[in-house]
């Protein structure tokens, strides 16, 4: 790290704009909304109904790609596997991906005509309009967020750590249950905060599959269709500040005590 | 104890390639090369951690080849002696014990023998992060150890320490070997520390042993070039024989060898500390000249003096006390020797 | 890297129903529509400008991002600068705002009441319902994406290479270029790849700020509300299909003859 | 040449406090301590990388202090070399040229000169990563000393390379130094390159110069502790005086020294290559013992040797050749002694 010099201000005056543009946006929404009308907006049930399922199915989401996306990750950092660039590549996907095509990509698989829509239909799961289809869809854009953060993680490990809980008469699962797991479990937090906050987010894709039951992100949409600016606003600073309270819990959590540096 | 027949690992990029040895009972067994030699990919295949290709490994005559690294009863000590972080010296330590059939009693009286044997009482509660590398060496140890491995497999066990340190991590492995009666194989590329620990070994490049057994024998009687130069011989040369002494080749300096040498051989090497500076009054070497000194450069207590004689340069390491009291200097002219039987060839 | 192994096996097992979510919809939506179909769509003049919008917008915005990203991802990557955290907090926010209330963000701004929005008009810049918007939209929701992937190309090189150019003579700047820029440029080629990538994908934000000019998210979107998922999934392939295609002949121009490996 | 004056640099962790340093022309100057001693850190100030929190720097007295680093007309060949990836040799050794007022065909000149002397003919247009640690040393140099900077300052130069081409850097330091009559400023934490490279040289710890002067005296009179064990030095005792000879505290051993000593020095130290085996028939040493071998430990030719007389341990350093001729084994007696001037005080 070095000191600021002449090219690093000439360097922050070139990068200005953006911070600019990335700043006053959200100040000036976050100011403008009154007092009284904040309050009277988290006063209104259905707002505080879309926020909460926002958050719990997106949660949902992330706790989804918790417990299948941690074993995925960890092939990933750690086993040769055939195919495994694809396999990369198939996890970045979502990113790649506008919005509403991931919605129509997800419908695409549920029409009745489709044989794994019939299936679906048949065992009673629906995905149009349906909670179930909302947390198909922020898992689907939420993965890579997860499995990039944890994979990290687990490079993070020296290998040469699992080899010695090896070599000193542990198995292999017994090895990641031990030695990897307590390693890597503030990444897993930090991956189900990425995941959660990028699932809150979406709009276009959840819009597709599901209307109703509706999001934040969608009652937002509707209002500000409906009545303008000035009555979506008040939604967005309250999402926007709840989601924060959470994230700065989750990351609470995983800063509690822990004695060792890393 | 642990014999290596017909090995091979291959590698993408690299191959041990029908690796044969035999480490003894008690052995401190030294796996010598250069960097990059498959030293220590073949520590790792003894271990189990890069199956081999081929081969089989007995472990006190049982075949332990496709047994999976947990099984096998053998302890590695990483170099950079991969210490658990989360855990502290205690957990680390005992980390082991719970997955073998070591009673909690009998795990604790070994744990009480190691902390003192290995001098741990004050760092029992600390984590690694707070541990300088010769305290993590000795954890390294200790949690290898209490495990009663039949062999302890030890990858550069100096390198990562500050050269501060190299002599009481010497003396501590040196130790471990007597005291607790262990057999240790250990990787190394330095020639020095090997001398000091090992009694047997063998020289590895390129993935293939080019020499083994004792290491007096491998300091004294290299048999290649290779292990020539690494063993700290000098005055290299190639000759041909000219009757029963070696002509240097291309010049016409002779030099009467102990022996005939075997027919096969080519060079001849002299250690550069059996280069005597002959002093005035005593007995002369079978091999005498008198040459021209070209260089004289300090290397500690010692100087390394480079000497000319008929064209042929002969390196000389000779006592610092030599040089003041005959005050002899680059451009004077020395009488030199060494005796016949510091001739060897290869 | 090791072997698969029993648990290898297992933990794949455990991650399968993951990857079946990414790809299934995916090969399901582009095996859907016939040949005829995406024949007629690509014939559609306003498909292939909203696509050809959608693509030339977000480049745009890739190209503002690199050249004020570019600098601002070096001071981070490099310098100490007071509130140097907050800022790397300010650049990863767009990720974690729900995608209408950037467009709403944006839009406070850009109010005529607002006396930034009232300087804009007055010097002829329109937010709202105007390429300008959307590029400033796509800007926002790309710019962590660029300066995230650039920033980590500075951090791989190392800092002894700098000082060495200026042991060597090279003033401050004159290293940058000869040194720095030669050995990064390739990380600056991905990150607009992933801007791009971004800002193409972007729907709910870019629907607050303008409906029309039509960006192709947008246009899958009224495709699917007025005529059904049938009739927006050639759309949605062909979009796919030519992202594909650009991302592929950046990757190649990047992986162009290189002397050395890195 | 160059000379630093009261200079203190204040990191969060870390200080340089209070540097005096003369560096003469065409001085082989070793700034010399263990890891984390400053040392490097104390090379990035000369050069302007880590500037100075306060104090002087002088270049031929010219003041430099507040110069930027590419105006310093300094040459700094890190540790590792740090060649541009993508240039090839020819390139990066012609980097600094254009920001130089050398002519295009001065610079050709330069580069045919330093690419012969120092042997880059094959590797020209061969790129880093194609290059052994040997050669990206040599391209390494050629790129600095083709500037013709005033000094060269060189981080720890041996450290990256390999072992076996130690011999071979050493020798070309020791000829850029001779021929091209550079003064070179060397980082190092090991006294054996020192020696063997360095004509003056300081000794650093924690950020302060403890010792400062002729290699030569520093090696030989120590003046602290610190400065003793980095040497070399062995049996550090503390003594206190019994009329004109020193007394090993808590032991009746006494010692003669050559001279009185100061009268605030505290400990003694021998070298344990002073420490001599009495053969038999040899005058006596001043200070001469009868002992009990403790111990005896191979280091290459020479063999570590541990005396226990009166309660006192001595180790000694004896050529193998003694050990094998007088049948020495451990729990035997010998006889040894030291001359008065291999004792020194601090």
């Amino acid at each position: 790290m070095k000191q600021m010099d002449l090219m690093g201000w000439l360097f922050l005056f070139l990068g200005l704009p953006l911070i600019l543009l990335l700043t006053l946006p959200l100040i000036s929404m976050t100011t403008e909304p009154s007092a009284a009308m904040l309050k009277e907006t988290i006063a209104d049930k259905d707002v505080v109904a879309a926020i909460a399922r926002s958050i719990s199915l997106s949660l949902c989401a992330a706790g989804l790609a918790f417990i299948m996306g941690t074993p995925l990750a960890y092939l990933l950092a750690r086993k040769e596997l055939p195919g495994k660039r694809l396999l990369e590549g198939i996890i970045d996907l979502p990113i790649m991906i506008p919005h509403p095509v991931v919605g129509i990509a997800i419908l695409s698989l549920a029409g009745r005509n489709h044989p794994i829509g019939h299936f679906l239909s048949d065992v009673g799961i629906q995905i149009m309009g349906t909670k179930t289809g909302i947390i198909c869809v922020l898992l689907f854009v939420g993965l890579p967020f997860y499995i990039n953060t944890v994979k990290s993680g687990f490079d993070s490990v020296p290998v040469r750590l699992e080899n010695a809980s090896r070599t000193l008469g542990a198995g292999a699962l017994t090895t990641f249950i031990r030695i990897t797991f307590p390693l890597t479990w503030r990444h897993m937090i930090l991956g189900i905060i990425m995941c959660t906050a990028r699932a809150i987010s979406e709009f276009g894709a959840v819009v597709i599959v599901a209307y109703h039951p509706m999001t934040a992100p969608v009652m937002i949409y509707e209002r500000f269709t409906a009545f303008g600016l000035k009555y979506s606003q008040p939604i967005a600073v309250w999402l926007i500040f709840i989601s924060f309270v959470l994230f700065v819990m989750l990351r609470m959590l995983s800063k509690s005590i822990h004695p060792y540096n890393r | 104890m642990i014999s290596l027949h017909h090995i091979n690992l291959h590698l993408p990029d690299f191959s041990l390639t029908d690796i044969h040895l035999q480490v003894h009972r008690h052995d401190f067994f030294a796996l010598i090369g250069p960097t990059g030699s498959g030293k220590s990919l073949l520590l790792e295949g003894i271990m189990g951690i890069m199956p081999f290709t081929s081969g089989i490994l007995l472990s006190d005559g049982r075949d332990i080849t496709r047994f999976p690294v947990e099984k096998r009863n053998l302890a590695l000590v990483y170099q950079d002696f991969a210490l658990f972080p989360h855990l502290n010296v205690f957990k680390n330590t005992l980390y082991g014990t719970t997955f073998h059939n070591i009673s909690k009693k009998e795990a604790g009286q070994r744990f009480t023998y190691l902390v003192s044997a290995l001098g741990l009482e004050k760092i029992v509660h600390r984590y690694p992060h707070n541990l300088s590398g010769g305290e993590k060496q000795r954890v390294a140890l200790a949690r290898s150890l209490i495990l009663n491995p039949q062999v302890l497999l030890l990858d550069e066990p100096l390198s990562a320490l500050d050269p501060v340190f190299h002599d009481e991590a010497r003396q501590l492995l040196k130790k471990v070997h007597k005291e607790l009666r262990m057999t240790i194989i250990m990787v190394s590329h330095n020639f020095d520390e090997v001398l000091y620990l090992a009694n047997r070994g063998a020289i590895i490049k390129g993935g293939r042993i080019m020499h083994q057994g004792d290491i007096l024998s491998i300091f004294e009687k290299p048999d290649s070039r290779f292990t020539a130069n690494f063993v700290g011989m000098k005055n290299i040369m190639p000759y041909h024989l000219n009757g029963s002494s070696l002509q240097i080749t291309g010049t016409r300096l002779e030099i009467i060898p102990h022996c005939p040498p075997d027919p096969a051989h080519q060079y001849m090497g002299i250690r550069p500390e059996n280069i005597l500076f002959h002093i005035p009054g005593n007995p002369v070497c079978k091999n005498h000249f008198t040459g021209k000194i070209k260089d004289i450069a300090s290397c500690g207590v010692f100087l390394r003096v480079q000497l000319e004689t008929q064209g042929v340069m002969f390196e000389a390491v000779w006592p610092a006390a030599h040089i003041k009291q005959f005050r002899l200097e680059t451009g004077k002219t020395a009488a030199f020797g060494f005796p016949s039987v510091a001739v060897h060839t290869f």
